[in-house]
């Protein structure tokens, strides 16, 4: 009877651009037409957008992780993954059924909360962070006007957790890897952060989606005003770039859980389920780190060419995060894992250095118009570390021929 | 109203913890804890930024660096920490407690005097940086000098004696 | 209870709490972490009175807190950095044993 | 060998005097895998992967696993086997196990009634292989004989131990065909030397065919 007098409101219009928030609409729409009182449908809507990220994600983690094998073989000249479904794109699946049918196990020196809340805590910050990232014109799933700092606030929660991971398992390789992990976290971040500023100075706001408009049109017709394309942009964002890699810990800094060294770090006691959530959560803050820097310097959903707008902007978003993805997985194809102080002393004497100096170059930038003078006085100043490092490295460290005294 | 009344006792459970556990890590982790609730309380107060900063300090680099230390040295015995507890107590709370009398007592008289309620107070961003680089601006360059002094002693201290080309940690 | 007072209260409880913890640890970072507990509690203050008090357009609460923000991780910093020297000097931490100056 | 000998290694070591850009080894690191990555799905020769079960590498013929008996044409009547227990007394781990068959009056058949090899056990030597006098134990080429039943399952008694010598031939052609020559020169040797030997009884018989009528006569002229 009731049912009978459910008013529903003309479906609203759906645009390519708001697609991806379908699900969103579609739930609003149907709680509105029921009668919902106005709160539900806020909340509901507000659910189901964050379930639309975080299923986009989960999906796509599910993905990555069989990309990943099938880039990685290929570039060992294998094949990867094919016996699962076609091209074996059930892997994932087939995984996924192993892991959550596998033993739970916890050490016997275990401290057993923390040991379960650890997995838990290393997903959640890695979603928080997915939540602020403009992925289209129209699809902002929380449009926060400190965004940008939010992100770095909710990336500082996955410290603790790896100490927790590695702390909480009661035994040696999980604390070890732990240490390098937090070590090389809090040594990464000052620089990531300091790269991320430069653009928040030229931008002038703290809001992603505003650091998104500001980057919008084309120089000279073509150009995208992304900010990868000024100097001190390339270099933040190169040097954005690195940093992110450590933060993901992935190779070629993927000390945390070098599995020749320290078997798998921080994860080394955890089996299963457990298991997977830390994988979930290491992708998904790639993703997340992947993002940001789209967002930051690749012009986030921008088109990269003029006259291509008719393609929907969070399709070109993911196009990009493919991209940065891949060079990811190239990356890590490529580069042997390095050694753990080489690894502070990249952080402390290079990039940090470095990433100081693109904040003058991004003021002068800023207040010499952006135009020819800002070129001219801010590219000898981004290049003088470079001819630095180039001096050192050919003077004291390149390597030269090798002498083997006892080798025959 | 509603927030602060589910978050204070979380806030003084945690600090609470901070202070009572006998094992150093979890007394650190509660901290973090503690420091993470402040924050949302910071946020509940409309105070975003501040908010914000708080976790990002506190928890990512203060908390941190407290069980980063916590793992580097070698914590003292829990069971002597135990053992000491009831005299150390007594002594804690003797000095302590009347501090708290005298606090609450302030503040008892002052809730007659607290009228001025404001009912929702924001602040943006633009209005905190350009109050932060106009009316502080002295405080802000005399915390960065602070800082960068902070910064060279902290690797100083912390550098190995004997070794001279040593990097700086993180501090 | 004004939210202002309850504010005030919660402050000053998390600062016995620290005090005690001050006086009752004996680990020198379990001190630090009391002398962090004390200043939140002083920063809660900072943002209740800004929150509640009167309108004030130099924003002196939340300034202030971001100052002591700043410096409380300074503080920490050296303070660790201290820690830690102490420790490779006595192999521990713990303040009743660093008694080497008591003449 | 000197003693400071230097090794050469990619990429080639800097020259003294020549300056190198820092990140450039990165690239040229970046470009070998994206070579390999671009290249693998149109270069047939980058692509070595095997797929097992429905393709499998060429074994070599010195390829050797668990041992197997020899039979020419029957598996029950014809082996080659001769239940010598040579094999038994040799095999170090003693995974051998030969019970001889042998007829109602206890007179040796010459074969075995069983021969059980647990490969369990088994450590692949070779050894049964090359004591064995009759060419009858070699090793195989089988390598998939995993099994769910831990015992019985690889406890090879004579129904699957037992190949055919056109198996060997096929699995080990040179050996074989060494073999089996050898093999036919013997029994030839040995058809011929029966042979020999029936002539020699046949004449033998005769002589003494001839010898017993000659007695008879004499028998038969004496009594006479």
């Amino acid at each position: 009877m009731s049912l009978l007098a459910v008013q529903f409101a003309p479906f609203p219009q759906i645009t390519r651009e708001a697609l991806p928030l379908l699900p969103k609409t579609l739930v609003e729409w149907l709680l509105a037409g029921f009668g919902a009182p106005e709160w539900l449908v806020l909340i509901a809507g507000f659910l189901v957008a964050a379930a639309t990220v975080v299923g986009v994600f989960a999906g796509g983690f599910a993905l990555l992780s069989l990309v990943e094998r099938k880039t990685l073989a290929r570039a060992q000249n294998r094949i990867g993954p094919n016996r699962a479904g076609w091209f074996g794109i059930l892997q994932p699946v087939a995984d996924g059924i192993k892991m959550l049918t596998k033993e739970d196990i916890v050490p016997a020196k275990a401290e057993k909360l923390l040991h379960l809340l650890a997995p838990i805590m290393i997903v959640v910050p890695s979603i928080l962070a997915l939540g602020v990232i403009p992925y289209g014109r129209e699809w902002i799933p929380v449009p926060l006007e400190l965004g940008l700092l939010f992100f770095f606030a909710v990336g500082a929660m996955t410290e603790v957790s790896i100490f927790m991971a590695g702390w909480a398992s009661g035994s040696k390789f999980p604390m070890l890897g732990a240490m390098r992990a937090i070590s090389q976290m809090v040594s990464y971040e000052l620089p990531l952060m300091i790269c991320a500023l430069g653009v928040v100075m030229v931008s002038g706001t703290l809001s992603l989606p505003d650091i998104v408009d500001k980057q919008g049109g084309f120089h000279l017709g073509f150009i995208p005003a992304w900010n990868l394309f000024t100097p001190w942009g390339l270099v933040a964002g190169l040097l954005f770039y690195v940093c992110s890699i450590a933060e993901a810990n992935r190779c070629p800094f993927d000390l945390p859980e070098g599995e020749s060294e320290i078997v798998a770090g921080h994860m080394t006691e955890y089996s299963g389920f457990k298991y997977a959530l830390f994988f979930m959560g290491e992708y998904l803050g790639l993703f997340a780190i992947s993002g940001l820097g789209i967002t930051l310097f690749l012009g986030g959903w921008q088109a990269p060419l003029p006259g291509l707008d008719f393609v929907p902007s969070w399709i070109w978003f993911f196009a990009k995060l493919c991209a940065v993805i891949f060079s990811f997985l190239w990356i890590r194809a490529t580069f042997p894992r390095v050694r753990i102080d080489q690894l502070m002393r990249f952080a402390w004497l290079c990039m940090i250095p470095m990433a100081l100096l693109t904040l003058p170059a991004a003021a002068i930038w800023h207040f010499t118009g952006r135009g020819f003078l800002s070129w001219v006085v801010t590219v000898p100043l981004l290049l003088i570390p470079w001819v630095i490092i180039t001096v050192i490295y050919n003077k004291r460290l390149a390597p030269t021929l090798r002498t083997y005294h006892f080798a025959e | 109203m509603i927030p602060l009344l589910i978050l204070t006792p979380l806030i003084l459970l945690a600090a609470l913890g901070a202070v009572w556990k006998a094992r150093p890590v979890h007394a650190a982790l509660l901290l973090a804890l503690t420091l993470a609730l402040n924050a949302i309380l910071y946020l509940v107060l409309s105070a975003d930024f501040i908010g914000l900063i708080q976790f990002m300090v506190y928890v990512g680099a203060v908390a941190v660096l407290i069980v980063f230390s916590l793992l580097i040295t070698r914590p003292g015995d829990e069971a002597e920490e135990i053992a000491r507890r009831p005299r150390s107590l007594v002594t804690g709370l003797a000095c302590s407690l009347p501090v708290l009398a005298v606090m609450l007592f302030i503040v008892s008289r002052f809730e007659n005097a607290g009228q001025a309620v404001a009912d929702a107070r924001s602040v943006s961003i633009e209005q905190l940086g350009t109050t932060l680089f106009t009316t502080h601006a002295p405080a802000v360059m005399a915390v960065g000098v602070l800082l960068t002094a902070v910064m060279i002693g902290a690797a100083l201290f912390a550098r190995e004696p004997g070794k001279k080309t040593q990097t700086p940690s993180d501090s | 209870m004004t939210p202002l007072a309850m504010l005030l209260t919660l402050s000053s409880l998390m600062f016995t709490l620290g005090l005690l913890a001050v006086l009752t640890r004996r680990n020198a970072i379990l001190v630090l972490v009391g002398i962090e507990l004390m200043l939140n509690a002083a920063n809660i203050n900072f943002i209740g009175f800004w929150r509640y008090g009167p309108s004030d357009p130099a924003l002196t609460g939340p300034m202030f807190v971001l100052f002591s923000i700043a410096i409380a991780a300074a503080e920490a910093a050296v303070g660790l950095a201290i820690i830690l020297m102490v420790f490779r000097h006595t192999r521990s931490t713990d303040l009743n044993k660093l008694d080497s100056l008591h003449g | 060998m000197n003693q400071n000998t230097t090794i050469e290694r990619l990429p080639a070591p800097r020259k003294p005097g020549r300056w190198s850009i820092p990140g450039w080894g990165l690239l040229q690191g970046l470009a070998v895998t994206g070579r390999n990555m671009v290249e693998s799905y149109y270069k047939k020769e980058r692509m070595t992967t095997i797929q097992y079960p429905e393709e499998r590498a060429p074994i070599s013929p010195n390829f050797r696993n668990f041992p197997f008996l020899v039979y020419d044409t029957d598996p029950a009547a014809d082996l080659r086997c001769t239940a010598c227990s040579i094999c038994e007394k040799e095999c170090p781990p003693q995974c051998i196990y030969i019970v001889l068959d042998r007829d109602e009056n206890g007179k040796s058949l010459k074969r075995p009634k069983v021969f059980d090899i647990d490969l369990s056990v088994c450590m692949n030597c070779g050894i049964c292989a090359e004591v064995c006098p009759f060419d009858s134990i070699y090793m195989d080429g089988e390598y998939e004989l995993s099994t769910d039943d831990r015992f019985g399952g690889l406890l090879f008694g004579l129904d699957r131990l037992a190949k055919s010598a056109d198996y060997h031939m096929k699995l080990r052609p040179e050996q074989a065909t060494e073999v089996m020559a050898r093999r036919k020169a013997e029994e030839e040797k040995k058809a011929a030397a029966a042979a020999a030997k029936l002539a020699k009884a046949k004449a033998d018989a005769e002589a003494k065919a001839k010898a017993a009528a000659e007695v008879k006569t004499e028998e038969k002229g004496e009594s006479e």
